[in-house]
Parts: structure tokens; sequence; C-alpha cells
């Protein structure tokens, strides 16, 4: 029997792990601060599997497991507010924490090689732990209250890990850019938090607040609504808050796998799903949050084919992903029959949430693996041909593109289809079908870009000749973070951009204790959608989460979108290949591959030509002009706003003269002032 | 109407009833008085400051367990002092804060004050004290003058130097003529209702604001208002009677920015509160002090505040002058208690003033606790930039001022965060419970939610400051510099300050205990209005 | 009672408001200014202005003894107070307040408040407005200084002088114009003592064997209330006294090496 | 004997005396840069305070607000013993009792006010009643604010 406050212990041991590195860490563990995090996140994930074997028995009624550990605070009053250590384990949640804990496992483990010999490696473990803490809080909270402390939990981890190379100064002002976009998100989303509980008689326990919403007009909901969704497009870096995940990259690689890939930006996602039946009763709210999750993944897919910086394209291609997700969420609308597709699009967001956070984090642990082979160079004009050098990253970081680009028996295939299935199923929808068919369309077409510049950085990066940085051979294979490696890092731009040598024997794989992981995460990242995307698994398990229904609609009508997803990936494939693989060794490498009589030469070279005017060309020039409008537009508005309050405290500080007696002329005036407001104010304002 | 004389004082015993509980502010003084005699005989660090630290802690043992308690017989508001949850909990806050500024006056400056440094730490924790409790408009005065008088002196024994005298002469003036001010409102509030006893001034007001007739209000009760909030306000730093604190601050040395961050606040928000009437449930349980103007006013101070101290401190770079604009924003926070309070009912609000002010006080010492050590330290800790590298080169106050930011950033499970959140919580209820009753609801929804939102828009704009420290802390390599003579006693301080604000954030039920609770059962005033007085007498 | 007897209840009469502006006027030609002091013009308007208002102030009942004495310490007490504010030589200013002081104490005799009449005297004249011509003497043995020549923002401070007078005066007369009609709590202001009053004065200005006490009952009173209601800010104002007085030695001890050059 | 307070010196006279008292203090605060007139100036508005006290007590026919008076004598002398003891201490380091000499902390960056009107030239100031056996002084222009 399942003990229902166990699920209490699974924030808690990490938590505890975490004082107990921060405390210790420095004097006693050192290099061995690992092992408090590892045993935590083990014995996590075991009760967390615990739970799910509790939660799938026969026996239990609602699919559910609440845990209610005491009071947190109570204030008094007419209207009292009571905050409990409250802990729910649902379906929803059971599907999250185990994720979250077996890619903690493993990041945690491949940061064992890849912080090694750091000087801040017990800090390092210690934030780590208590980032997993505040996320587990989060999934596993049953009152808003609750989520929103982990939510804030996770984004301080996320400042201090991003910020963890704090000698860069470009780690630093990425960590507070991020730390202050997400918080605008905060602010929405306690406001958000604050409408509901308001509005739905000062309860806070989630189930009862979407229970009671259905009470709410519809503008209030509206607007609490769209306060969650903006809570939710700050931490999952949707499009007018997107700009703080690109330079989150800061951060070290193993962090941008956990946190700015798998865990912590799909907290927004995870956020929409369970609140998505009362969202569902505003149905501009939904097409606001489709809408908003397409320009998102069209965007981030757009200036992600203009990157050279390998973990940049990873952040671009999370945007986008986590774009996707919205959009699958926006679609929890009816269908031409009425039926509701509330549970179809949240299995679908959920199933993408979660296969995504498997070959994504396997994508940025292959980058982190090049980047530690070659002395943390991740520019792509400066490696290439590493698939021999790397063989095992090679494989680990391929297995997560084909994922990633939903290529057919793979994880991402499974997930992506559903997700399309779900946005066309939408749009046979009673009113606005328009909009649910372009975004129909962005999708097909961001999997087609999204194939395009994961292959092209998988091909620059393995294929063709072997180019190896200087650093990687400088530094040696290992120690390069001894008490210089920040340096190393950011300054690329001072080296020669193309500096490299072509000597492969002297670069080597990483050690096994980061390819270990990499090649546990291989058979999860391809096989797992699979496994419980055609199964209906996944739909059988979430859908019986309370508040949803297990649904096995026919949406035959909506299958073309997955064949057209398989063109336009495997097309976006292809044309990378050419692109980046054949062009340059043209003749060689094309002949080989062929191997008729066929003139395939000239042929490629039509076909190359043409693409590349076509296609490549001008989608190339859309994404730079993206970036830039992003970068110069968005980025400086968003300073420009940001700098507004300096700019009214400087306009305020002249009165603040030093002269005691102004300072009393001052005190005086508003003394009048507020008399003659108080006295005189009904006649002089009404 | 009374006609007694023995009525309108309390009787013996219940004076002693209502007096006996604050033996501990007795003690405080007597010992003060003791302290300060001795130190003409002889100044020692350790014995004066050991023998004030310890007469704290049995002061805060003795307002947790009285030993002497005398029955009370009639209405516990009779008396001059009135122990309810908010004195109790404010009590042990100003006990608590000035046992960590004993601790920090300890080392602070030259050896030859310390006894006088202690003992004014002494009069004015005991002032504070007395302050929350007061419960007549002569008591609330002396108390306040209890702190302030202490304030000034404190403030010319941190620092001798030219600016030290100039923040102690601008503060003292300033003072003055602010509790000028406020004097004038209590002669007014005296005045129209002929009591200078607290509950029966809101009792009367609250009759009066309940009279059909608009004109029945006397108007004079504004200018009281007014008055009371304008002096009051100067103590609590409230825009525009705020302009003192940032070269007060920046003028004088850690400790006496500690000294006047602190206790005045807390005495000030106490005698607001009490003014107010967040703690009296007058008229039966209407609660109904003022009539909506006040609030209105509270709204103004407490928006032109928070949002003024934030975006002036976004300039600042004299790390004790930064601190004073995040006090005047932390301060424009809590003044959005006293903006909902009537609405909301008094308890809630008054617990989240309460938790704000255990917050609000813990951050802000343990940070000057901060300064302090590492002032010891390196004898130059004025600028942000001094801070640089401090996470490197001195790990544990590194940590230590880390947590207590993230705590004035805001963060879950840090008081911060609690006391933010109770009162975004209070301004929303406001504006939605008008929102269902009024007739015209969607003014004070607006005004309201928009304050909720301009709560958590000042807090985004709040981080920005605190995270430029903590940059600071982690930026750079700092110069190391040798430690020469380290404070233990202000380290201690600051991990203290830490541990109230993460028990706070994590407890807060612990600070709010016994809040809004009547001494005893609903109070009947014996108000000096009513048909009797309105007639004429013409006996003659 | 009817400082504002005559027009319409509830209007703000303008007459009040044009007697303090002329006067926030004198005072600003009065007070110190590098240019030079308007004085005449200044004196003319303010005196002007006070005597506008005591004629506003007399009543129509007539004149009595009472009536008399409250005009002549009330205008001469602002007098004193506009010298105060106005004076250049501050040792002059500091003996005008001396007048201040000793006409606030002739209006509380009016207001039977003898004892306090004679504290406040002793306290202010006697101690207070001493010490500081003492510290005048030390400080400025030639005279008034170039600050006492100039003001800070005279004009600002005169307006707001205006501002809070006008609005305090406006209340003040709606609260009367609302008594008059017999409305509201200032009726009850204005209500001839009360009876609490009578029945102090017939129980305690009588000995036990029926004897009348002598005459300075309102100090018996005043030292009642002091021992029963007041006892505990009594004890508080003690232990003030000797902070301020340790404090007072803490400040002027010459502590040595502590002295700033300016 | 209670017949009187029916006759013209209500309660609102001595209100509006008290209210002006207060008002010209608060002006002399403002104004006056001599700090011990300052102090004086502030003593000046508790006057005014205290006449309404005593008003209001009168008519309310209770004495606390007479008691409550003895305690604004009891705190301005604290107030005076301290104001002295800092301002002699103030004038021994800057020379001048002006207030406006202690200006030097302020927000950063921004310029000090100095005086910019010269004085008069000709110092024709009469010597103090009592005070100073001197004649009067000349004109300091260097004491002016100059920090």
């Amino acid at each position: 029997m399942f003990e229902p406050a166990a699920i209490a212990l699974i924030p808690l041991l990490p938590a505890l792990a975490g004082a107990l590195t921060l405390l210790l860490g420095p004097k006693i563990l050192k290099q061995q601060s690992h092992w408090p995090l590892i045993i935590a996140c083990v014995g996590s994930f075991l009760i967390s599997l615990l739970g799910i074997q509790a939660l799938t028995s026969p026996t239990l009624e609602i699919r559910q497991i609440v845990y209610q550990g005491g009071t947190w605070f109570a204030t008094l009053g007419s209207n009292p507010v009571s905050v409990g250590w409250d802990f729910r384990l649902d379906p929803i949640s059971a599907m999250m924490v185990p994720m979250v804990l077996f890619l903690a496992t493993v990041i945690a483990v491949f940061s064992i090689g890849y912080m090694k010999d750091d000087p801040a490696y017990p800090r390092y473990f210690g934030v780590f732990s208590i980032f997993v803490a505040a996320m587990t809080l989060l999934v596993l909270s049953d009152n808003i209250v609750l989520l929103y402390a982990g939510w804030e939990g996770v984004g301080v981890c996320s400042f201090l890990l991003i910020g963890f190379w704090f000698q860069k100064p470009s780690a630093l002002k990425a960590a507070r850019k991020a730390f202050m976009v997400t918080r605008i998100g905060d602010v929405g989303l306690l406001l958000g938090i604050l409408l509901l509980w308001s509005g739905c008689g000062f309860t806070l326990q989630i189930p009862t607040l979407i229970e009671k919403a259905k009470l709410l007009s519809d503008e209030y909901l509206y607007l609490a609504g769209f306060l969650l969704f903006i809570g939710a497009m700050g931490k999952s870096a949707q499009f007018p808050l997107h700009i703080w995940l690109p330079d989150a990259m800061e951060g070290p690689t193993p962090v941008s796998a956990l946190i700015h890939a798998a865990t912590m930006v799909t907290a927004g996602v995870y956020l929409i799903a369970r609140f998505l039946p009362l969202l569902t009763m505003s149905p501009d709210l939904l097409l606001l949050i489709a809408v908003i999750g397409g320009i998102t993944a069209i965007l981030a897919a757009l200036i992600a084919l203009t990157q050279n910086d390998l973990k940049r394209i990873l952040a671009y291609s999370t945007m986008s992903q986590l774009g996707y997700m919205f959009m699958a969420l926006g679609a929890g609308r009816s269908d031409i029959s009425g039926h509701s597709l509330v549970t179809f699009a949240m299995v679908a967001a959920m199933f993408h949430l979660f296969t995504h956070a498997f070959f994504k984090a396997l994508l940025f642990l292959s980058a982190g693996s090049v980047m530690h082979s070659m002395g943390h160079v991740i520019d792509l004009r400066r490696i290439g041909g590493l698939r021999t050098v790397l063989p095992f990253t090679h494989i680990a970081f391929l297995s997560g593109a084909l994922a990633l680009a939903g290529v057919l028996p793979f994880s991402g295939y499974w997930s992506k289809d559903e997700i399309l299935v779900a946005i066309d199923s939408a749009s046979h929808g009673p009113n606005r079908d328009g909009v649910y068919k372009i975004l129909t369309w962005l999708g097909l077409i961001t999997a087609g870009l999204t194939a395009f510049y994961t292959f092209r950085a998988y091909f620059l990066a393995f294929w063709g000749e072997v180019k190896i940085p200087v650093e990687a051979l400088s530094h040696g294979q290992h120690g390069h973070e001894n008490d210089h490696g920040y340096a190393s890092t950011h300054h690329e731009v001072n080296h020669d951009p193309y500096g490299s040598v072509s000597d492969p024997t002297k670069a080597h794989e990483s050690p096994w204790i980061m390819t270990l992981p990499l090649l546990v995460l291989v058979p999860a990242a391809l096989g797992i959608g699979a496994l419980f995307g055609p199964t209906h698994r996944m739909m059988d398990f979430l859908g019986s989460a309370p508040g949803f229904h297990a649904d096995h609609g026919d949406h035959s009508a909506s299958k073309w979108v997955a064949m057209a997803s398989q063109v336009f990936g495997l097309g976006g494939i292809a044309v990378a290949f050419l692109l980046y693989v054949a062009k340059p060794g043209m003749a060689v490498s094309i002949r080989k591959m062929a191997g008729s009589g066929y003139n395939l030469s000239l042929n490629r070279f039509y076909l190359d030509e043409i693409l590349t005017i076509l296609f490549v060309r001008p989608l190339q020039i859309l994404g730079w002009l993206i970036q830039a409008l992003d970068r110069e537009l968005w980025d400086r508005l968003v300073d420009a706003v940001a700098r507004i309050p300096a700019w009214l405290g400087d306009k305020f500080r002249p009165v603040q003269n030093g002269l005691v007696q102004f300072y009393a002329l001052a005190m005086a005036l508003g003394l009048t002032i507020f008399l003659v407001f108080l006295a005189f104010g009904d006649r002089l304002f009404r | 109407m009374n006609t007694d004389l023995t009525n309108l004082a309390p009787s013996p015993a219940d004076f002693l009833a209502s007096v006996s509980p604050a033996i501990p502010e007795f003690f405080l003084l007597a010992l003060g008085s003791l302290v300060l005699l001795g130190g003409t005989f002889r100044q020692e660090r350790p014995l004066w400051g050991w023998i004030s630290f310890f007469g704290l802690v049995t002061a805060i043992a003795l307002a947790v367990r009285p030993i002497v308690s005398v029955p009370l017989d009639g209405n516990p508001y009779n008396g001059p002092l009135v122990y309810d949850g908010l004195s109790q909990t404010l009590r042990i806050l100003s006990f608590l804060c000035g046992a960590g500024l004993v601790l920090l006056g300890w080392e602070e400056g030259d050896s030859s004050h310390v006894a006088e440094r202690s003992a004014l730490v002494l009069f004015a924790a005991a002032g504070a004290s007395l302050c929350v409790a007061a419960n007549d408009l002569a008591t609330l005065f002396l108390a306040l003058e209890l702190v302030s008088i202490p304030s000034y002196l404190t403030l010319f024994l941190a620092r001798s130097d030219k600016n030290g005298r100039e923040s102690t002469l601008k503060y003292f003036l300033l003072s003055i003529f602010s509790s000028a001010m406020m004097l004038f409102g209590f002669s007014y509030l005296y005045g129209i209702t002929g009591s200078i006893r607290i509950p029966e001034i809101l009792a009367v007001l609250a009759e009066s604001s309940l009279s059909p007739v608009p004109e029945a209000v006397p108007a004079a009760r504004l200018v009281g208002l007014v008055m009371v909030v304008a002096g009051l306000g100067f103590k609590v730093t409230a825009v525009p009677f705020h302009f003192y604190a940032p070269d007060v601050y920046q003028g004088t040395s850690h400790f006496g920015a500690a000294v006047l961050s602190t206790l005045p606040k807390i005495a000030g928000f106490a005698a607001l509160a009490r003014l107010t009437g967040l703690t009296y449930e007058t008229n039966g349980g209407v609660f109904l002090p003022f009539e909506s103007q006040p609030s209105y006013l509270f709204w103004i101070l407490a928006s032109v505040t928070m949002t003024l101290g934030n975006i002036i401190a976004l300039w600042q770079n004299n790390l004790r002058r930064l601190f004073a604009y995040s006090g005047i924003a932390h301060a424009g926070y809590m003044l959005v208690a006293l903006s909902v309070g009537r609405e909301v009912g008094a308890t809630g609000a008054l617990a989240a003033l309460v938790v704000y002010l255990w917050a609000y006080v813990s951050m802000t010492l343990g940070t000057f606790a901060i300064f302090i050590y590492l002032d010891k330290k390196s004898k130059h800790l004025e600028k942000v930039e001094h801070l640089n590298g401090l996470a490197k080169t001195d790990p544990i106050a590194g940590a230590i001022l880390v947590l207590l930011l993230l705590s004035l950033i805001g963060l879950p499970l840090t008081a911060g965060f609690i006391g933010k959140l109770a009162l975004v919580q209070c301004a929303i209820r406001r504006g939605l419970e008008n929102a269902i009753t009024e007739a015209h609801p969607t003014s004070e929804l607006r005004l309201y939610v928009g304050l909720a939102v301009l709560i958590l828009v000042n807090a985004a704009i709040g981080g920005w400051y605190y995270l430029r420290i903590m940059g600071a802390l982690y930026f750079r390599k700092g110069k190391e510099s040798p430690a020469s003579n380290r404070s233990v006693a202000a380290l201690l301080t600051g991990a203290a300050c830490v541990v109230v604000t993460i028990a706070v954030g994590v407890l807060p039920a612990l600070v709010t205990r016994g809040i809004g609770e009547v001494p005893s059962q609903i109070i009947k005033t014996n108000v000096l209005v009513g048909e009797s007085q309105d007639k004429p007498v013409d006996n003659h | 009672m009817e400082l504002f007897a005559a027009g319409q209840p509830g209007l703000f009469r303008f007459e009040y408001f044009f007697a303090l502006a002329i006067g926030a006027l004198g005072i600003y030609l009065l007070l110190p200014s590098p240019r030079g002091k308007a004085s005449v013009a200044g004196s003319i308007a303010t005196l002007g202005s006070l005597g506008w208002l005591c004629f506003l102030g007399l009543a129509p009942g007539g004149f009595t003894i009472e009536t008399g004495l409250f005009h002549l310490f009330a205008a001469l007490a602002l007098v004193g107070a506009v010298f105060l504010v106005t004076q250049t030589n501050p040792a002059r200013a500091a003996l005008s307040f001396v007048m201040v002081v000793i006409c606030v104490g002739g209006l509380m005799l009016l207001l039977a408040a003898p004892f306090l009449m004679a504290a406040n005297m002793i306290v202010y004249a006697g101690a207070i407005v001493v010490t500081f011509l003492f510290v005048l003497m030390l400080a400025q043995q030639d005279g008034p200084s170039d600050a006492d020549n100039r003001s800070r923002e005279p004009g600002l401070a005169c307006f707001t002088g205006l501002a809070l007078s006008a609005s305090l005066l406006l209340l003040l007369q709606r609260d009367q114009d609302n008594a008059d009609r017999g409305l509201g709590q200032m009726k009850a202001l204005n209500a001839p003592v009360a009876e609490l009053r009578l029945k102090q004065e017939q129980t305690l200005r009588r000995e036990a064997n029926g004897r009348p006490t002598a005459p300075a009952d309102n100090t018996t009173f005043l030292g009642q209330t002091l021992y029963t209601t007041l006892l505990l800010p009594v004890e508080l104002a003690g232990a003030l006294l000797l902070v301020a007085t340790a404090g007072a030695i803490l400040i002027a001890q010459r502590r040595p090496g502590t002295e700033v050059t300016p | 004997m209670i017949q009187i307070m029916d006759l013209p010196p209500g309660l609102t006279h001595y209100l509006v005396v008290g209210a002006l008292l207060f008002v010209l203090g608060l002006v002399g605060f403002l104004a006056r840069r001599n700090m011990i007139l300052m102090f004086l100036n502030a003593e000046l508005m508790i006057q005014g305070v205290a006449l309404n006290f005593v008003a209001f007590a009168r008519h309310r026919g209770n004495l606390e607000g007479q008691g409550f008076v003895l305690f604004l004598l009891a705190v301005a002398a604290c107030e005076a013993a301290i104001a002295l003891a800092l301002i002699l201490v103030l004038y021994r380091t800057q020379h001048s009792l002006d207030v406006s000499l202690w200006q030097n902390l302020r927000e950063e960056g921004l310029e000090p006010i100095l005086d910019e009107e010269p004085l008069p030239l000709s110092p024709l100031e009469e010597k103090s009643p009592s005070l100073t056996v001197a004649g009067p002084g000349p004109a300091q222009p260097e004491e002016t604010s100059h920090v």
C-alpha cells in the first residue's frame, strides 16, 4: 500500500540533499558533492514509481492521491485563507515527476564528468538539487500558492545556474535578464492566481478552483486565464517574453539540458494543461494560446536556421517545440460535432512535452559532450566531421536529431503527429476554423524547418571534413575549467573564428561518465514515443486525470497531417543533406551514394541551385530578418521599457537636494495637499 | 454619558491589570537607566553589552511568560496600555530587534560610548514596545518620543564626522517638525471626541460616521487624520515625509541606519494601525472607524511611496542610501494594509501588516548586520562596489546576504514573499468585496486591483536593484582585505535574521498568533457622545 | 461663538481668505531677504490682516471684558509670532517668542487653566528661551549673521502657510456652521461646560467639613487626572527626561579627536 | 461662571488662534535658516497645539487635554536640552548657525544650492538689544554656503 505522505518525500529528499550539499559541500564533500543529489533523485524516482503503481491500481476510484501535510500559513478575517502543504499525485503529475527525476539523475551523472574540476562543484550540485526539489514541488502541489512557490523556486535556481559562471559578465547579464523577464510572467501568474482565488470563493485547491470557476463570468475568466497564460509565456519563453531563453545558454550545458529544455521551461505547458478544463470555457483565450504558440513555433524555427552556435540552435528549437505544445493546448475546444477536444489536446501537449524532454535532453547533452571535447567551442563554423572523432556522441546526437525531426518510428513523430492531428481537428470546429487551418499549415512548415535546421547542425558538426578547434588541443581533454575555463567560452570571438586543425588524433571522446548517460538516453529518446503513442497508453493514463476523460475519438479525418508532416520532415532532412553534405564534396559523395551511371552530378547541381534559390535563401534571409527584428527591435524595446522606471526615478531625484528646509517644505506641502484633497476632494473632483 | 469622575479613569485594579503586562518594558527602562548610570563609571564593551543583551532576553521571556498577571475585571481597552495579539507579537519583534541592535552596537564605533549605545537601544526598544501597546494619545506620544530621542542620540554617537553631524541635525529638526504636526492632529482628535483614549476616539468617529446627516460628521476630524498621518508618516518614511531617510542613512553609520530603519518603523506602523482602528472591532463588531476617505488617503500614500522608493533606488550607489529607498518602498507596501484595512476586516489586513513588518525588520536588520560585519572587516563599506566578490572572499556572509536579498525581492519560502502575498491578496479582496456590495463597483475594483498590480510591478522593479547587489557579490574579484577584527556578534545577528526570515516565510502563523482576537468579549465603549451631549445643558 | 456668524452657512466667506492672503503677503514682505525687506508695507499688510481677522472675529453680541482680553492676548500672541518668524536678529526673535508664550499663557488663563499658564511660562520663557539666548550669545556675538538676512524659499513657505491656514479655517468654519444649524458633533464641542465639570466642582471644591477649598482647583483636578488616568505617561515622561538629560550631556561632552574642522 | 462660555470667545476663536500660531511656526520653520530660530518656530507650532488642547479641554470639561499639555512641556524641555547641546556642537563645527551649510548629503551629482544674490553692502543692522557689546558685524561673504 502506498502511503500518501510519501508524496511529500519526493520534493523533500532533493531539498534536503540541496541543503546538505550547500552546507557541507565546500568543506567536507568537495568533489563528492554529487552523491546527495543522485541518491535523492534515485530515491524520489523510486517513490514516484511506487506512486504510479498505486495510482494505476484498479481499486482507486478517482485517479489521484492527495496528501495534506498541514498548514503553511493562514490568514484570519472574514474570508480566511489557509495555505497548506498539500500534494497531489494524479496522472498529469505522475507523468511529469518520474520524467523530471529520471532526467535529473541522468544529467547529474553526466555533470559529474562535465563539471569535473570546477572550483564551485558543490555549489553546482547544491543548486541543482534545490532545483529538482522546486520542480517536483511545482508539479506535485495541490494548491496554487504552493505551485507558485515551486514556480519561483525554479526561477531562482535557473537564475543561479545560468549565472553559474558569474565571472563572465555575459552570464551574469543573461541570468539577470532571464530572471527579470520571467518575473514579468510571474506577476501575471500571481495576479491570475489571486483573481481565481477570490473569484472562486477563496479556495486554493486546484480541482476545486476549476470546478468553481465554471460559475464565473466570461470576462473574469478570460482575464484570470490570460494572466495565468502570461505566467506560462514567461516561463516557457513564448513569443513576446521569449527573449531570455537564447541568452540562458550561458549556463553550463547540463543545466541547459535539464532546465532550459526538459523541465523548467515546460512548467508553463504543465500549468496551462492543468488549468485547461477551466480555460476551455473561454474560446477566445484558447485561440490566443494557439496563435501565440504558432507564432513562437515558426519564429523560433526561422531564427534557428541562421544560427551557428550549436546550443543556440537547440535553444531556439526548444522555443519552437514549446510553441507546438501551446498550439496543441490551444486546440482544446470542440470540434464540428460538438465533441470536446480538451483531453485530446492536453494529452497531445503533455505527450510531446514528455518525448521532447528526453530527446532534447539527449541533444543538449550531446552538445555538451561536443563542447567538452572541443574545449568549449560550439561554433559550427569551427568544428566538423566529428563522427569519427566522437563516435558515441555522434550516435547520441543523431538519435536525438531523428526524434526531433519527427522521422517515422521515432518518438518525435508520434507526439508531433498527435499535436498536428489535434490542431487539424480543431480546425473543423464551429467557428474560427480558418485560424486553426493556418495554424495547421504553420505546424507543418515548422516541422519541415525543424528537420532542416536540426540536420543542418548535425551535418555541419559531424560530417564533412574534420575540423577541430585549437582550444580542444591546447587545453587537452580534461581540466579545461580548472581556473580559466570561463574565458575560453566567452571570448571565442577573440580567436580566429575559423582557427581549427584537422588532426583528429588529438581530440578524444568524452569519458565514460559522460557517454554512458548519453547512451542510456538514446533508446528513451528514440522509442518512448512508440511505446506510449500508438498504443494509446498515454491517452489512457493521462485521460484518467480528474477533470478529463479518456478520448479515443475518431480523428482519422486528420490523419493526412501525419503523412504531410512526414513529407515535410524528410524533405527538410534531404535539403539539409544536399546543402551541407553533398555540396562540399559534391562529386565524390553523391556519386558514391548513387552508384549508378545516371548523371547525378549535373542533376544534383540543378537541384541544389533550385533549392537554394527557391527555398533556402529566402528562408535564411527571413530568418536573419526575424532574428534582427527580434534582437534589435524587440530586445531593445524590452530594454527601453525596463528603463522607464529608472528614467522616472532620475526625474524625481533633484528633489532630494540636501536642504533640510526643502524637505520640510515638501512635508508641509504634502500635508496641505492631503488635507485639501480629503476636505474638499468631493467638491473639487466631482 | 459619564458623569462620574471615577468612571473616566480606570479603577485602580483595572489600571494595574492593564499595566502589569508591561513589566518587561519597565524592566528595560530601569535597566537602561542603570546602564546609563553605570556607563559613567566603567566603559567596558563586554560588560554593558552582555547586560543589555540579557536584559532584552529577559524581557522577551517575561513577555512570553508573564510572571505577574493581574486579573482584569473591566474593559481591556480601558487602561493606558492594551495587550492583545498585536501588542504581543510586535513587542517581541521590538525586543528581538533591540537584542540584535545591542549585538550590532557592541563593536560599532569607539569603545567609549558602548554603555550609552546599549542603554539607548534599551530605551528605544522599550519605547517601540510601549508604542505598540499604547491605548491613549498621551502614552502613544511619550512612547514615540521614547523612540525618537534615543534615535537622535544614537545618530549622534554613531558617527562623529561632518556627515554624521549633518544626519543628526536633519533627523532631529525634521523629527520635531513632524511631531508638531502629529500633535496638532492629536489635539483635534481629542477635541472632537473628548477623549484621549484611542478606542473611544474611534468609537465616537464610527458613531458619527453612521449618522444619517452627512454634515453631522465633524470636518475637523480630517485635520486630525491628515496631521496624524503626516506625523507618523515621517516615522515610517511615507512619501512625501520620507525625505530625511536617504540623507540620514547615508550620513550615519550602518548601526545608526539599522536603528532608524527598524524601531521607529515598528512604532509608527503600530501607532497607525491603532489609530486607524485596525485593531479595534468597535461598535459591536461593525468595523467602521472612519469613512472611505482615509483609505483613499492611504491608497495614495502607499502607491506613491512604493513607486518613488523603488524608482529612485535604481540610481543609488551608496549602500545605506539604497537601503533607505528600499525601506521607503517597503513602507509603501505596508501602507497598503492600512488602505485596505477597513473593508477587508481588521484581522486580514492586520495580519498582513504584522507579517510584513516582521519580514521587513528581519531582512533590514540582517542586511545591516552583514554590512557592519564587513565594515569591521575591511573598514570601508559604503558603495555597492565594495561588496564585489564577497561570495568568494567570505562565503558565509555572502550566503546570508543572498538569502536576505532573496527575501527582499520577495521569493517564496521567505518572509518577504508571504508578506507581499498577503498584502496583494488583501488588496484584491478589498476590490472585489466592494464590487459585490457597492452600487458603483468599478472604481473601487479598479483602484484596488490596480494597487495589487502596482505592488507586483514594484516588486519586479525592486528585484532589479537587489539583483544588482547580488551581482556585485559575484561580479568580478573584490579586493581581499585582511580579516582584522571580525565582529562575530554581527555575523550571528545576520544569521539569526535569516533564520527569522525563513521561519516567518515558512510558518507565518508563528507571528500572527492571536492577532485580531479581542482580549475579552466585545467591547462596550463608554462613549462620550450621544443624545445626552447634543442636548444643551442649561442648568443656569 | 460666532466667529463665522455672518453669511451663508457652508460657504467659504472670502473675507477670511483675503485676510489670510494679505497676511501671507505681509509675512512674505517681512521675511528677511537679500534685497532688504519691505518692512513698512509688510507691517501694514500683516497688521491689517490681523486687525481684519480680529474684526471679523468680534461677535455681534457685544464687548465684554473676556472678549477684550481674548482679543488682546490673541492679537499680541500673533504679533509676537509674526515677529519670531520675521525678525532678522535672532535674539529679538527669541524675545518675541517669550511674548507669544506669555500671551498664550493669558489665553490659557481665560480657558481656566492657571496651572498650565504658569507651567508654560516657566518652562518656555523661563527655561528654554533663556538657554537659547545663551547659545545665541555664544554663537553670534557679532549680531545677526549672513544666514539671518536670508530666508529659504519665502514665497513657497508663505504660500504653503496660506493654503494650510485657509483649509484649517475653512474646516473649522464648516463645523461651526453645522453646529450653528444644530447639526453634528461640534455642537457638543461648543456645549457649555459639561455636567462632569459641575459634578467635579460640587464634590471636590469643598473640604470634608463643607468649607470651600483653596481656589486652585484646576491644579487639584489636574493632579488627580495625572495620578489616575495619566499615571503611566507621567512615568514615561520621567524616563524621557532622564534620557534627554543624559543625552544632552553626552552630546555636549567634547570628545577627544572628534572635532572636525570646517 | 458657566455662562461665560456662551459669550464670544468660543471654542472656535481659540482654535483659530491655535491654528494661526501653528501655521506661523510652520512658515518660520520653512523660511528661517538659523537653527535656533527653526527650533523656536517648531516650539511655536507646539504652542498652537497646546492652546488647542487647553481650549478643547475646557469645552469638553475633562482634564485629559490639560494633562497632555503638561507632557508637551516635558517633551519640549527634553528636546530643548538636546537641541541646545546639538546646536552648540554643530556651531563648533561650522562656526555658523546657518542650517543651509549642512547640505553635503544629497543625491549624487546634484549641485549644492548656494546663495547667489549678494547681501546689501551696508550692514546697518542695529545691534542686538542687550546681548552684544560689540558693534554690528561686517557682512561676511565668506560665510555663505560653500559646501
